[in-house]
């Protein structure tokens, strides 16, 4: 047990933390969102396969999700309605991951001979072409409307009826846990390390005996069965698959989160899941401009990081290894450009308030509610504050930034200084 | 017989839409390697800064100053935005243009509000120049017809003549020897992304008020424009020519011509009258398929031809 | 690696986020508004919104329900997403909330029908209602009819019907061409129309019957236009909204197709904002419960549509909103409670004066049966249409209305009720 | 006779209109050393893109022990026994120096595309992969980054990821370009070592290195060979002399 808890402690970790979670958050909105955010987990985990692992930018991942989606309701409306033979709900996401994997395989095999740009074109028609087919093909996309199912099918052992969203929850952690270790195992891999190989370097690929096509394609063919694993789940959680599941929306959502929690190592695209789908959840209730707030956030770490918030987390292990205490040193560069950083945000997002405010506002009220104070956006006063804090927090912003910079080469370099024989 | 000119002469207009779009994504592109997603997003700036002119000073003014400033605009974006993600290569590039699209939309969004904005063509134009098989085609259409084919005399010319156009055409044979132009390279990059969005912007005014100018017009648009230069050869003026009135015209011959899919069926023995999913298939008719058609093309040209009809290097 | 800490970290920022959900208030009854209030089609749900808290604020100035308890109207957005309606609805039973409203988009209708279906059935006690005022699929109240569903706006076929019963009265109607959007509600415009068409206006000729590919997907109209004018059609018999409504009409006008558009959706402030002035010179009409310039509406409509515009610049469009919360409030009074049982029962069979004659809400398959009126886009018309302060300088003329006995279709729901 | 290791039977290649390689004709032996030299722009670079399957040969036979290779992909040639290096670095950036070497070995130990197998797990191939480590003089950047390497480590990187398959024809572009005097020693000791009982193709402008080191010479002149023979020889070749040697071993 001891060794067990030693040598996979993360691991064990998060099995106890998903057990737990819902005695926390026992509400059914909360649970609802925890599927969710279990759901997207191993879709971007699957979706950074491609991006992170393989370098291939996909614009038509969803495909995979959405198709083992109506493949799932379809199956258990087969199994509700008794012309399909009884197959437990439990095993239902291995069905959907294969039906992935069918389409990952016949589409991946056109679509991955090359990579880059042309690789995200060819995806991008796919997408377009499956949206459009949702419409067409009825009987079994059904147009805007999509499929309706209920899992509530076959025997119930152990009183597990999967009805009550808990049950559904305990389901979705399972496999969350069991597909996100099996795609840290093929990181691990000689297909996994070639899959990077490919993405650094596919040139060179081709000189160590490996076909860079039949990498990406394998590489596209598990992503695609993780991606259909996920849809199935993603089918039970809802009890119903639309078309909004299979189109560029879902593919660009999966890219948001990947990128913005971090293409480059593992966990990346689990903490950008979480974050993204806890905000979306919770801020578009509080804000208006939140996807706005998405797409800046996205572009700017797309302009200064490569690694996504995360990646700014682990630029720092190296110091966290050698020794802590050199973070002693950071903290007050450190306090000095994020505080600055608060302070031009708050000013920043308080005129994004006050303007979409002022533009959708539905009557001639002009009394907004700005951080918890009832402002006046159509006198000058509160964007002459927002600016005064603008400024200086810009001002600020660019004296502090190149100190923090500082800080940190300084450790590295000491971190190197303190490595080198 | 005549159905056929007249769908083709109806194409033209349409294609010649798409090409002004197309023309502007494909110069970027053959300077930059840069595949801008957002380019139909300027196309929408475009059109809702014509709209606000025009309500203000009239069409033709919005016509000089709405593609100014999305061109000033899109300068100000290479400048600040796409040069620092340049180092990290052009699926970041791409990335980057990307996540500007989705925030053109919010901003528009924020200014203009979420419903479509009454963009008229200007009364003036608004008459019919003739009279076709009963349909009027007014002087604003064939306005659209001559400004699209000015645009491609003049980009014609700026290629084969001026020194800038000559760098595009070198840096489309040898995408490297950009780098080695010494100091002014980053102005050139800067002011062709600017004048390519501009060129958006002037689609934008001209084919806002005709399209319908609303928040979900380059999202619905953006695509098709892919089409066009993927197909006709990334960095190739002919070739997105070619390519938009292909698209222009398919479009217009599968609506005409209505076919359906049910006589091929038929040869493998299927009835007219099924149940389920071949139900579906039976009724499919041409002009049901007519939006799906481009990317079809797209997905098999990238395929079978990756450098596309005229192209001279791959995506 | 040192995940550990880091995962560590990132689940106490989980939990401190998480803990702040909404609080029940007691002694009001809250009624929830599931619709887009972000996302492209933000303003559609906004506005609905605000139909429904004005309504709320009419019930409560005049003392509210059961003696003193306020009406609440809770927006909660979906986004028009399928994944956000089933969270609002989670989210919507943690409050404790009975009543829940939505419209826009048949799609999460439907989802709410199975979602609230699915919850009744295992949460006896805790039941909801689903109060729809705009989606208009007619299989909800057919084939997919529930107790659970009441809908308080005309469904497809009994606008097809109003419109047909109008194009039968115009014996300048000859030649008809029909145009749809190819997905499900598309369809069923097109059934009902060539269904009621051969029964009720036999004498129009149908010279085109064509679906196309929905959502803003066809850029150009051109080719359609001119297979329209090729028909020789004097009218086109459209279901088309949004963009694809917009689109057309500007592509007829431009290329001065002069036929007459007979719509459900070519009024919606939305689609008559992006004509531009091709909405003066387009002949639209719609079918809808009311329109401003309608004659002889009564006073109380009159004064309340004054009330609505001087609040939020904007011309009071449609009533089923206001005739939804007014019922619901009537229903709660007359049950004594605000259990959704009895409620339920109580609005089964309910009249409302509506604005041109009364409206009920028939038990049997819980579709309010209501006259309807078709009216015609028009500048010359004497009170032009609002929105958001700004006058379009168009508005409708009736055309003609279409009493209930006219829009009144049989039903083939089998309501299985609660004992 | 014995069958050559690499045999080249009339191959041309052209660039648009310009023809790089006129009908060359090379047979190098097994288990020999073979450098190939000449000025810039002759063409060697460009043998090396039609030996190893970078370029299309236009005309003409390539062959390897015999077995005829022309046109296949460069996978397929590499797994048929020939490896190459790079005379600019061509090297994996993102990853690790042992993760970079043994990316070169997976496929020739047989891990192919293989998703089940643990790579800590696999006790030889990591031997295996340290042991190249040890004799290209990696051992101390063992985790460092191979984007963060210094040249020169990139260049003793760029010739260990070639080494690590193990194949029987190995072909080095440049090998020592770049270093200097100390590690250009070290280089060339450690290709003697490879070259035991391997066939090693070399280009290689320092010649100093190139008569120490070949068995046979071949040298290289506007796409033609004009001389081939063991270094005596071609050091008094008099045709090599006016078109290459005289200029630069004066």
């Amino acid at each position: 047990m001891a060794g067990l808890v030693r040598r996979h402690g993360m691991w064990v970790a998060a099995f106890a933390v998903m057990l737990v979670l819902p005695w926390i958050f026992q509400t059914g909105f909360a649970i609802t969102m925890l599927n969710q955010i279990g759901v997207l987990i191993v879709f971007s985990l699957a979706y950074n396969m491609l991006l992170g692992q393989g370098g291939m930018l996909s614009f038509g991942h969803a495909l995979y999700f959405g198709i083992a989606g109506y493949f799932t309701a379809h199956f258990l409306n087969g199994v509700g309605e008794d012309w399909l033979p009884y197959f437990p709900v439990t095993l239902l996401p291995i069905f959907g991951g294969l039906i992935g994997l069918f389409f990952g395989i016949g589409i991946g095999f056109v679509s991955t001979r090359r990579a880059g740009t042309v690789f995200a074109m060819i995806s991008l028609g796919f997408a377009e072409m499956a949206t459009a087919l949702t419409l067409i093909l009825v009987v079994f996309f059904n147009g805007e409307e999509g499929i309706q199912t209920d899992r509530m099918v076959g025997p119930e052992p152990l009183g597990i009826t999967f009805g009550p969203d808990i049950h559904v929850y305990y389901l979705i952690s399972f496999w969350c846990l069991v597909a996100t270790a099996a795609m840290y195992v093929l990181t691990r891999t000689p297909f996994g390390r070639m899959s990077n190989a490919v993405r650094d370097n596919p040139e060179r690929v081709e000189f160590v005996g490996y076909s860079t096509h039949r990498i990406r394609w394998l590489a596209f063919a598990l992503s695609s069965f993780f991606a259909g694993l996920a849809g199935a789940l993603h089918a039970l959680n809802f009890e119903h698959v639309g078309f909004e599941t299979i189109g560029l929306e879902q593919s660009g959502l999966a890219l948001f989160m990947v990128w913005i929690g971090g293409a480059r190592n593992f966990v990346g695209p689990i903490l950008g899941a979480i974050l993204i789908t806890y905000l979306n959840s919770n801020l578009s209730d509080i804000t208006d401009a939140w996807y706005l707030y998405l797409g800046i956030l996205f572009m700017v770490i797309v302009m200064f990081t490569q690694g996504g918030l995360s990646g700014l987390v682990f630029m720092h292990e190296p110091i966290w290894k050698t020794d802590y205490r050199l973070f002693g040193r950071m903290m007050a560069p450190y306090a000095l450009g994020i505080g600055s950083t608060i302070i031009a945000a708050i000013g920043v997002i308080g005129m994004f308030e006050m303007i979409y405010f002022l533009s959708t506002r539905v009557t001639e009220e002009t009394i907004a509610v700005l951080y918890w104070m009832e402002v006046d956006a159509a006198s000058a006063l509160p964007w002459i504050a927002c600016a005064a804090i603008t400024a200086p927090g810009v001002a600020a912003c660019r004296r502090t930034y190149p100190p923090m910079a500082n800080s940190y080469n300084e450790a590295i370099a000491a971190v190197k200084g303190r490595m080198a024989p | 017989m005549e159905v056929l000119v007249f769908s083709i002469f109806n194409g033209l207009l349409y294609g010649m839409l798409l090409f002004m779009l197309a023309s502007g994504l494909t110069l970027i592109f053959s300077l930059m390697g840069v595949l801008n997603f957002a380019h139909a997003s300027f196309f929408m700036l475009g059109a809702y800064f014509a709209y606000q002119i025009s309500g203000f000073i009239g069409f033709w003014p919005g016509l000089v100053f709405a593609p100014l400033i999305v061109g000033v605009i899109g300068a100000a974006v290479e400048r600040y935005g796409l040069r620092p993600v340049h180092k990290f290569g052009h699926v970041a590039e791409l990335l980057f243009t990307f996540g500007l699209a989705f925030v053109i939309e919010e901003v528009v969004q924020m200014i203009w509000g979420k419903v479509p904005v009454p963009y008229d063509i200007p009364e003036t134009m608004n008459v019919a120049a003739f009279t076709w098989r009963g349909l009027d085609y007014s002087a604003y259409r064939l306005f659209m017809l001559g400004a699209s084919v000015a645009i491609f005399l003049a980009l014609f010319v700026f290629i084969a003549k001026t020194r800038t156009g000559l760098i595009i055409q070198a840096a489309l044979t040898h995408p490297n020897i950009v780098s080695s132009l010494g100091h002014d390279v980053g102005k050139i990059f800067m002011w062709t992304f600017g004048f390519g969005c501009a060129l958006a912007g002037v689609a934008g005014v001209i084919g806002g008020n005709v399209l319908g100018t609303e928040p979900s017009m380059a999202i619905t648009l953006g695509p098709i424009v892919f089409v066009v230069i993927v197909i006709g050869g990334l960095g190739s003026l002919w070739g997105a020519l070619i390519a938009a009135l292909f698209i222009g015209i398919m479009d217009n011959l599968s609506i005409s011509y209505d076919l359906s899919l049910y006589p091929v069926l038929a040869l493998f023995g299927v009835e007219r009258e099924v149940e389920g999913i071949m139900q579906d298939l039976v009724n499919l008719t041409t002009a049901g398929l007519a939006p799906v058609l481009p990317y079809l093309f797209l997905v098999l040209m990238l395929i079978l031809r990756p450098r596309g009809l005229f192209g001279t290097r791959d995506v | 690696m040192n995940i550990k800490a880091f995962l560590a970290g990132l689940t106490l920022a989980i939990v401190g986020g998480l803990a702040s959900m909404p609080a029940a208030t007691a002694d009001s009854i809250r009624v929830g508004v599931i619709e887009p209030l972000s996302g492209r089609v933000a303003a559609v749900g906004r506005d609905a919104l605000n139909s429904f808290q004005f309504a709320a604020e009419l019930v409560n100035s005049r003392g509210g329900v059961l003696g003193g308890k306020k009406i609440e109207v809770i927006g909660l957005d979906n986004a028009m997403k399928a994944e956000k309606t089933t969270e609002q609805l989670k989210k919507a039973v943690d409050m404790g909330l009975s009543y829940i409203i939505q419209g826009v988009g048949s799609n999460h209708a439907l989802n709410i029908i199975k979602f609230v279906g699915k919850h009744n059935k295992r949460n006896p006690g805790k039941e909801i209602l689903f109060l729809n005022h705009s989606a208009v699929t007619t299989a909800f109240t057919n084939e997919l009819c529930s107790f659970w569903h009441f809908r308080f706006d005309a469904n497809v076929d009994m606008k097809v019907a109003a419109l047909v019963t109008q194009i039968n009265r115009d014996p300048s109607i000859k030649k008809l061409y029909m145009l749809n959007q190819n997905y499900a509600y598309g369809k069923s415009f097109q059934a009902a129309a060539r269904r009621l068409l051969a029964k009720r206006a036999p004498q129009v000729k149908v010279v085109g019957d064509e679906l196309i590919v929905p959502f803003g997907k066809v850029q150009d109209f051109t080719p359609f236009i001119a297979k329209i004018k090729a028909s020789g059609a004097d009218t086109i018999l459209t279901g088309n909204w949004g963009a694809d409504m917009i689109r057309f009409v500007k592509g007829a006008v431009g290329s001065g197709l002069d036929a007459k558009f007979y719509t459900i959706y070519g009024g919606l402030t939305s689609s008559v904002g992006g004509y531009g002035t091709d909405g003066k010179k387009v002949n639209l009409k719609q079918v809808t419960e009311m329109h401003q310039n309608h004659p002889r509406l009564p006073k109380e409509l009159v004064d309340y549509s004054a009330g609505y515009m001087a609040k939020y610049k904007d011309t009071f469009y449609a009533d089923r909103q206001r005739w939804l919360i007014l019922m619901l409030a009537a229903a709660i009074d007359k049950a004594g409670t605000a259990d959704p049982i009895p409620v339920a029962r109580a609005l089964e069979g309910m009249s409302f004066p509506g604005p041109m004659g009364a409206v009920q809400m028939r038990a049997s398959d819980h579709q309010m049966q209501m006259p309807l009126v078709v009216s015609t886009l028009t500048d010359k018309a004497p009170d032009p249409i609002f929105y958001k302060g700004k006058n379009f300088g168009v508005a409708f003329k009736t055309d003609g209305v279409a009493e209930r006995k006219d829009t009144s279709l049989s039903t083939t729901c089998k309501m299985k009720r609660p004992n | 006779m014995k069958t050559p290791a690499v045999e080249l039977r009339g191959v041309w290649k052209n660039f648009g209109n310009t023809e790089i390689i006129r009908g060359i004709d090379l047979a190098i032996e097994k288990d020999t050393i073979h450098a190939m030299i000449g000025p810039n722009g002759a063409g060697k670079s460009t043998i090396y893109n039609l030996i190893t399957g970078r370029y299309h040969v236009d005309r003409g036979q390539i062959l390897l022990n015999g077995e005829e290779i022309t046109n296949q992909t460069p996978h397929e040639i590499n797994r048929k026994g020939i490896s190459r290096s790079f005379q600019v670095t061509n090297i994996f950036h993102r990853m690790s120096v042992f993760e970079n070497i043994r990316c070169g070995m997976l496929w020739h130990r047989n891990y192919k595309y293989s998703f089940w197998n643990f790579l800590g797990r696999q006790g030889e191939l990591n031997r295996r992969t340290e042991e190249i480590m040890v004799r290209t003089g990696l051992a101390s950047r063992r985790d460092v980054l191979a984007g963060m390497l210094s040249y020169s480590d990139q260049r003793a990187l760029e010739i260990a990821i070639t080494l690590a398959s193990g194949a029987d024809v190995i072909m080095l572009d440049e090998p020592t370009s770049g270093m200097s005097h100390g590690e250009t020693e070290q280089t060339v000791e450690l290709i003697r070592k490879v070259a035991r009982d391997k066939t090693l193709v070399i280009v290689e402008h320092d010649m100093g290195v190139v008569f120490d080191l070949a068995h046979t010479i071949s040298v290289l002149v506007y796409g033609e060979i004009i001389a081939c023979d063991v270094p005596q020889r071609i050091r008094g070749d008099r045709a090599v002399q006016e078109a290459y040697l005289g200029t630069e071993v004066a």
